[in-house]
């Protein structure tokens, strides 16, 4: 099968966007690019393959009568499933590394203690971890280095105490493991990932039990997974795009900019759109397009990242709190507190100055993100304003109280607009780039 | 006994301040049919003029830290001060739809470039760029003024729709002379005994004069003055310090505020120079437009944004100012971006530095949040005065 | 304001691929212009530091003295990468990072010896004749020289065109500033009677010139543009707009330069580029704002690389906005000074500035406007937002914004320059593209 | 005797010192430094000054000049309040009395303050309000490379060839950081690239304040970086300054002891004047 893949190597994500020849979109995968951008592009690419596979299962599911209207319910534990084995793995690893690292000159004298330690700590995390991906769960990121990193968080503390070892020893190992656990690229035995996650399916569901669904005929469901998985996922034309672009190892035809990415992204994706924002890890563009996806005018930050989406991150880290909270939080806010500085760096201290003037969290939380916010009508105006339809992409899109305050202030000044939020936004620049590699094979 | 608290006096100054759609301006327009307002930005127009036009003028020193600028950033970089685009928000929100005309004087190449982007949006309004003579020769620049004063006065009546004689210049300038000279009491008594009236109060007082007419203005300064002078307030252990820079772009309110609890008692500054400009009072006969020039060409304030011909008086206003007010030190407080004031300010620093006059320096925003940094420049000033001066 | 040809000592040499005529005269005439500035010791003439935008080449000549430009210092330091260092020396003592840099690398300059570009000292200026026009920085400049020299000032204040008109009492102000302040001034100092029928003389040769370089700037409307009216255009208007404007030197070399360009267009030849004749020409821009000269080759490499010429720009017009029809005068010589000071493209207003650029967008056939936007210098930058939204609502084209600074080179970013061009010349790629397919 | 108290509420840390002045040199009776990490600075400046006087065997009444620095304005037990740079002058004196200038680098500032040998304040410059280059930054980039606090000194002096880092930006300049690990370059090497960039600068204030000879001291979290502080003196020998740039093992504390010797001070200006003389 014929792939066009587009890479958005963001600074803080990387994304991956597979379609097929009729300019379906196959698949989409995200990782961390917080780590080497090679890696980070491979990785997002094998996880839109992975995407691209459960695509397939669907297609060829839904192909097989006997399964009608339990083809959704399914896939959803399927990936469920692949999800914990794929985290397991990478646990398992992570508890390698870590004991590997407890052994340098830092830790002379505590070897023993911290290997004892370590292994409290991956126990709870391992049994954790069925919690995590449980069915309905909600998880704060979907990221290892998020998930494990918290996890690792929240179960060292005690484990320290009661040991009586320096919890700032003990994160150091984990800081010094995560990054080469991250930067594994960990291809092989995909197929068998899929086929252990199907196995677990079908024993948790013939065990029975409350949230098990109900059992499934084990033939006739291995025998089209095993089928999609034999159509092989050729890679016809790649471009790349996004802030690390000129470090991929593409050509320069295969690379666009990302204002134009994006641009022709949030045409794909809601045909309509003539304005798009896109609030990124370390930018914030404002893009005016013309009813074909060409782009007519631009508007970017320049060399400051204040009010970007990386403002966000610290304030989370400072918070200790996972991405996905803030905007859940920021919505809980009684009042807006007022907050000029959107310096990313002395956020966390002006957070910390508000909470000590007894400022509540959400308040300062909606303020911060209004301020965010503000920053981009700024640039939007300044790109010449909000046209209908107005398309919110990036990962910043995600959060609702940036949307929230998006469409307040939306409606205050440019009055009623439609505004288009995808669940997918993020990817936006990612599609445009798949869609301009399928131009790109055919020129 | 005054019967107004200065409390009283300074709510009322606090609301005006506050009110960024100018509901008192827009008040006193529909008081009465056919009535126009002016504006005007820093540093310095005859508003005697507009006065005798019976116009209201007022002053616009953008929007200060209350207003979220989303469409004035459209209009300048980031590395463009701060005032010209919270007063294009003014201007586009619909903050300043009543205003007829507005006047952008010649004090940078900001406000200079302002009066243009304000006659492309704004085509109803009289606009005006008003051109002031570097030239202090009476032949020669008082020549030039004289027939710029003459056209303002022209285009003003137009706008007004009645010429303005001479008698009305004639009465505006007794009451905008009544104006300076209350002005120039409040500094006299605040320089005296500045814990009596605090650096944010005096600001307030001051800045209400940007919207009032005069009239009332004037009563709101002898009524504060009195009430001042009948209240006893703490005094602190404070230093004395002028303020310079501050001409253009204001401050937010905490920053003269923090200023002063960081230990500084302010004891003269530049803000809103047009209340002081001239520093005589306009003579009440003859002709008045040759009495403008006149005053304006050898009785006006010094600033950055004025040429001084000669070498040896360049800077030497702020040690006069040190000197008239007994203060301990100077702090140069400058908008970030404003080449008026941070090109002055070495020349400034080294008339103090030949007689020792300690001095600090530091830049703002009309929306600086962070006050931290001021503190701790203000606070480490007067700590160096308190702990070495002699007990 | 301008640049001029670097010297013969810069340290980014041209790759000499083609040596014309012109390029060989200009840099002679440079040469020798340092040479006189920095051997007044011996021969004695005053100087006078001035600036570009006002110039009064023509009358400092009227009394023998040589005619020093601030701005081009800098901006000679600026290609010679000396800037940086100066700025820093400025700041240390105790400028502000916010203001214009043309100020700092000055000051800086000559904190530190001000070494002319020919490796010796600048004199100090006998006469510091401040041209205030279309800049107010100007004034705080002038004021900041004067405590370094401590030498004689005169000022000649220029009146804005606020209303985007000159008024009979702006030339009569500035006439009789000439009259009874410069000339005056200008007498003392040197000990030379003004005479003004050798103005007229200057006046006269002034005008030759003009005719020419208007000629040259107007060329880039061949397609394909024989010229690049913003790289190649700060190095044409290098002689007329400092020390050479009024000699039979700058007369020849825009006859040689004119001559040469004549060649181009029948040769269908590009511009010149510091990498050989510029090949394909794929977009038409004109451009608002000055050079960055810090990274002035690797700027204009973006242009030229992807195939874009700059068929226009407003700042070769910042000593005189000789296409619009202006011309010395000998006739009027103390008036037409007057009118010249007034019509430099800095003095002229937002709106004034509009309207040109929209008449260049159409007469010069352009695919867009590109503004440089510098961080140092207000009286171009403040406003040019507006002028971007006007022009592109005026002529439908689409414009571009990019960011950098004259001589500082902490603000010249190549990435996110080249990312802006890259983008922008995609867009008009594109749109090009789908306006004729577009159903 | 006297005994007087200096609490330095920082960004990163609250500093606490105890010191015991009259008759001869001050007298250490204890210090505390606290990191902040989320908790309210405060309650936790409260927490650690009680602990320490307990220490000490002391109490609240038994201290004559409670005086606060940095944040700490506001802490109502306090008896006076200093500014950062009067008491980092103040404290770098008591730590080396040859400091001419004291290089206060922090959580999220650089100070640079021209001090004589009293510890007056002459004159000071800070960095810019952007945050590049400051404490926070280097602790996240450290965290990020999974190294430990007191590791980056030791690390740094193993680079050999420091990779620059471009960006004036943090926040970008984490990115540049991110880029070079994704080119092989070492954290050593990282970690003293971050160092120069800093330590250029720290020397431009030094440069900027026109100090030409004796002690720079490193005060503030900072100064414990030795990878740091040789990078400063590296900086500054290249702009060919002939000053010592050195630190001291008590460099953090030098805001609160520089508050506990003011303190005394005053507090014997004060016990010399009539009471009520001002209200406060
Ligand atoms: N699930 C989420 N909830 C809230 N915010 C999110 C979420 N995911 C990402 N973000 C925000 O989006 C930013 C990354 O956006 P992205 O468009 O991926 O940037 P880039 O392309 O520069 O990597 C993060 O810094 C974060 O603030
Ligand atoms: N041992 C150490 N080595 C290196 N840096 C340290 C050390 N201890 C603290 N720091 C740094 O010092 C900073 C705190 O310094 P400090 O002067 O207390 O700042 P503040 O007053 O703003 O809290 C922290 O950012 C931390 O990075
Ligand atoms: S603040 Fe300064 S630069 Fe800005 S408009 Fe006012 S005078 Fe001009
Ligand atoms: S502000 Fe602009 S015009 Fe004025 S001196 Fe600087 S660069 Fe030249
Ligand atoms: S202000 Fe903050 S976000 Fe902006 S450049 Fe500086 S560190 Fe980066």
């Amino acid at each position: 099968m014929k792939c066009y893949i587009g890479i958005d190597l963001g600074s803080t994500t990387t994304k991956s966007v597979i379609v097929d020849e009729q300019a379906k979109v196959l698949g989409r995968g995200i990782t961390n690019s917080r780590s080497n951008y090679d890696t980070a592009a491979a990785v997002s690419k094998q996880e839109a393959l992975v995407a691209a596979r459960f695509t397939l299962f669907r297609r060829a599911l839904s192909a097989t009568p006997a399964l009608a209207g339990r083809v959704d319910g399914l896939l959803v534990d399927l990936e469920r499933h692949f999800r914990l084995v794929q985290f397991r793995a990478q646990l398992e690893d992570l508890e390698e590394t870590c004991l590997r690292h407890s052994g340098g000159l830092r830790f002379a004298g505590q070897e023993r203690a911290l290997a004892e330690a370590l292994g409290a700590v991956f126990r709870e995390l391992r049994e954790e971890a069925i919690a995590l991906f449980a069915p309905g769960a909600r998880r704060r990121s979907d990221f290892f280095r998020d998930l494990a990193g918290s996890g690792f968080m929240t179960a060292a503390e005690p484990v320290c105490k009661a040991s009586g070892l320096s919890f700032d020893l003990m994160l150091n190992v984990y800081d010094k493991s995560i990054i080469e656990v991250e930067n594994r690229k960990g291809e092989a035995g995909m197929d068998g990932k899929f086929l252990e996650a199907l196995d677990s399916v079908l024993r948790t569901r013939a065990a029975g039990g409350a949230a098990a669904g109900p059992p499934l005929v084990a033939d006739e469901v291995v025998r089209p997974v095993r089928a999609a998985l034999q159509i092989p996922l050729e890679e016809v034309y790649v471009v790349g795009t996004g802030y690390g672009r000129v470090r991929l190892p593409f050509p320069k035809e295969h690379i666009r900019s990302e204002i134009l990415c994006h641009g022709l992204g949030a045409h794909l994706m809601h045909e309509g759109t003539r304005t798009v924002l896109d609030i990124g890890g370390q930018d914030t563009k404002a893009i005016q397009v013309d009813e074909n996806g060409i782009v007519e005018n631009f508007q970017m930050n320049d060399r400051c990242a204040a009010g970007t989406g990386r403002y966000l991150g610290y304030v989370a880290d400072e918070m200790q709190m996972g991405l996905h909270e803030l905007g859940p939080m920021a919505l809980q806010a009684t009042k807006t507190l007022r907050i000029n500085s959107t310096c990313t760096v002395f956020a966390g201290a002006e957070l910390r100055d508000r909470l000590a003037l007894g400022d509540k969290r959400e308040d300062i939380l909606a303020g911060l993100h209004r301020a965010i916010i503000l920053r981009a009508m700024s640039i939007i105006s300044r790109s010449g304003g909000i046209r209908d339809q107005f398309t919110f992409t990036g990962g910043v899109a995600k959060n609702e109280a940036a949307v929230r305050e998006l469409r307040n202030l939306v409606k205050e000044n440019y009055g009623d607009v439609t505004i288009n939020i995808n669940p997918d936004s993020i990817y936006t620049g990612a599609l445009g780039a798949a869609a301009f590699a399928r131009r790109g094979a055919a020129a | 006994m005054a019967t107004i608290t200065t409390a009283a006096l300074v709510a009322r100054c606090q609301a005006l301040f506050d009110d960024i759609s100018f509901g008192a301006a827009r008040q006193w327009k529909a008081a009465a049919p056919g009535r126009k307002v002016v504006a005007y930005m820093p540093i310095y127009v005859p508003r005697e003029i507009i006065h005798a036009a019976g116009m209201l003028p007022l002053g616009i020193l953008g929007a200060g830290e209350s207003l979220e600028v989303i469409h004035g950033d459209a209009y300048y970089q980031s590395y463009i001060c701060r005032i010209p685009r919270s007063t294009l928000d003014l201007g586009i929100t619909g903050r300043l739809d009543f205003v007829d005309g507005f006047l952008f004087p010649s004090i940078c190449d900001v406000i200079r470039n302002l009066s243009g982007i304000w006659k492309i949006l704004f085509p109803e309004v009289y606009v005006r760029y008003f051109d002031v003579p570097q030239n202090f020769d009476p032949e020669v620049g008082g020549t030039f003024y004289r027939h710029e004063l003459q056209e303002l006065r022209e285009g003003l009546a137009r706008l007004a729709g009645s010429p303005i004689s001479d008698d009305a210049l004639r009465a505006s300038f007794a009451l905008y002379n009544r104006n300076r000279r209350l002005v120039r009491e409040l500094y006299a008594f605040r320089a005296e005994a500045p814990w009596r009236v605090p650096a944010s109060e005096l600001y307030l007082v001051q800045r209400a004069g940007m919207v009032l007419p005069v009239e009332e203005h004037n009563q709101l300064l002898a009524d504060y003055l009195a009430a001042a002078r009948a209240e006893e307030r703490p005094r602190r252990d404070n230093c004395r310090v002028v303020l310079n820079g501050v001409f253009c772009e204001q401050p937010p309110l905490s920053l003269i505020k923090a200023i002063e609890m960081s230990g500084c008692y302010v004891v003269d500054d530049d803000f809103m120079l047009v209340n002081r400009w001239l520093l005589e009072d306009l003579p009440v006969s003859g002709d008045p437009i040759a009495a403008l020039a006149t005053a304006f060409l050898g009785g006006s304030t010094e600033t950055g944004a004025k040429y001084q011909p000669r070498r040896e008086l360049k800077g030497r206003y702020i040690l006069d100012a040190v000197r008239a007010s007994a203060a301990e030190g100077v702090i140069f407080a400058a908008p970030s971006f404003c080449d008026p004031a941070l090109l002055e300010r070495p020349m400034l620093e080294a008339v103090l530095d030949r007689v020792d006059v300690p001095h600090i320096g530091f830049k703002y925003a009309e929306n600086s949040a962070q006050m931290q940094p001021v503190r701790e420049q203000a606070g480490t000033f007067a700590d160096s005065i308190k702990l070495w001066s002699a007990p | 304001m301008t640049a001029s040809a670097p010297s013969h000592r810069s340290p980014v040499p041209v790759r000499e691929v083609v040596k014309e005529a012109s390029m060989v005269k200009q840099k002679e005439m440079i040469a020798r212009n340092y040479d006189l500035l920095t051997s007044t010791a011996e021969h004695g003439r005053k100087v006078a530091s001035t600036f570009v935008p006002g110039n009064l080449n023509e009358l400092i000549m009227c009394f023998d003295m040589l005619n020093n430009l601030p701005e081009i210092n800098a901006i000679q330091n600026g290609m010679r990468k000396l800037s940086g260092d100066y700025i820093a020396e400025a700041e240390k003592r105790g400028h502000s990072e916010d203001v214009c840099t043309y100020v700092k690398a000055d000051l800086g300059m000559i904190a530190k010896g001000n070494v002319s570009p020919n490796g010796k000292p600048l004199p100090r200026p006998d006469l510091l004749l401040l041209s205030y026009t279309g800049c107010f920085t100007f004034m705080k400049w002038f004021e900041l020289l004067r405590e370094e020299y401590k030498c004689p000032t005169v000022m000649l204040h220029v009146p804005y065109q606020g209303d985007g008109e000159t008024t009979k009492n702006m030339r009569d102000y500035i006439v009789k500033q000439l009259r009874q302040e410069v000339i005056p001034a200008l007498e003392r100092v040197s000990g030379v009677k003004f005479d003004i029928d050798r103005l007229r003389g200057y006046l006269r040769e002034s005008a030759r010139a003009e005719d020419d370089l208007v000629w040259v700037l107007e060329s880039a409307k061949n397609k394909p543009a024989p010229i690049d009216a913003y790289f190649g255009g700060v190095y044409y208007i290098g002689p007329i707009f400092t020390a050479f404007r009024g000699t039979p030197d700058a007369t020849e070399y825009y006859r040689l330069l004119r001559s040469e360009i004549t060649e181009r267009i029948r040769l269908g030849l590009g511009p010149i580029t510091p990498e050989g004749d510029m090949k394909s020409q794929k977009y038409r821009l004109v451009v608002e704002g000055p050079p960055n000269w810090t990274s002035f080759r690797e700027f204009w490499k973006m242009f030229y690389d992807d195939g874009a010429v700059v068929v226009a720009s407003s700042y070769t017009k910042v000593g005189g906005t000789y296409d619009l029809g202006f011309r010395h005068d000998p006739d009027h010589p103390l008036e037409s000074l007057a009118d010249y000071c007034m019509g430099v493209y800095t003095n002229r207003n937002l709106p004034q500035r509009i309207d040109l650029l929209e008449k260049y967008m159409d007469e010069y056939q352009a695919d867009g406007l590109l503004i440089n936007s510098i961080k140092s210098c207000n009286s171009f930058s403040a406003g040019q937002l507006m002028i971007m939204r006007e022009v592109e609502k005026r002529t439908g084209k689409p414009a571009a914004f990019i960011e950098t600074d004259l001589v500082d080179p902490r603000y010249f970013s190549a990435a996110n320059v080249k990312n802006r061009l890259e983008s922008y010349f995609q867009m008009i790629d594109q749109k090009r593209g789908s306006a004729p397919s577009a159903a | 005797m006297t005994i007087t108290a200096g609490i330095d509420v920082g960004t990163g840390c609250v500093k606490v010192a105890l010191f015991e002045t009259g008759g001869g040199a001050p007298r250490w009776l204890g210090r505390r430094v606290e990191r902040i990490r989320q908790r309210n600075p405060y309650a936790l400046a409260g927490d650690a000054f009680d602990a320490l006087l307990e220490e000490a065997g002391l109490r609240r009444g038994d201290v004559a000049y409670i005086a606060t620095t940095g944040d700490g304005e506001s802490i109502s037990f306090a008896t006076g309040h200093f500014y950062s740079m009067t008491t980092h002058a103040r404290g770098a004196i008591h730590l080396d009395p040859s400091t001419r200038l004291v290089l206060d680098v922090g959580a999220l500032h650089g100070r640079a303050i021209r001090t004589d040998a009293r510890g007056k304040v002459l004159s000071y410059k800070m960095t810019s309000q952007c945050a590049s280059g400051s404490g926070q930054f280097l602790e996240n980039i450290a965290r990020y490379l999974g190294i430990a606090q007191d590791e980056i000194g030791t690390l740094s002096l193993q680079g050999t060839a420091p990779e620059k880092v471009s960006s004036i930006c943090a926040v970008l300049a984490e990115t540049d950081v991110i880029n070079m690990v994704s080119r092989g370059i070492s954290a050593a090497n990282i970690l003293k690239g971050i160092h120069v960039s800093m330590a250029q600068r720290l020397a431009a204030l030094v440069r900027g304040i026109g100090v030409l000879e004796g002690t720079v001291l490193v005060t503030g979290g900072l100064g414990l970086d030795r990878g740091l502080v040789a990078a400063i003196q590296e900086a500054s020998a290249e702009a060919q300054l002939p000053v010592q740039v050195r630190s001291h093992p008590d460099a953090i504390y030098a805001g609160a002891i520089g508050a506990a010797l003011w303190g005394a001070f005053r507090h014997e200006k004060l016990s010399a004047r009539p009471p009520g003389a001002l209200a406060s």
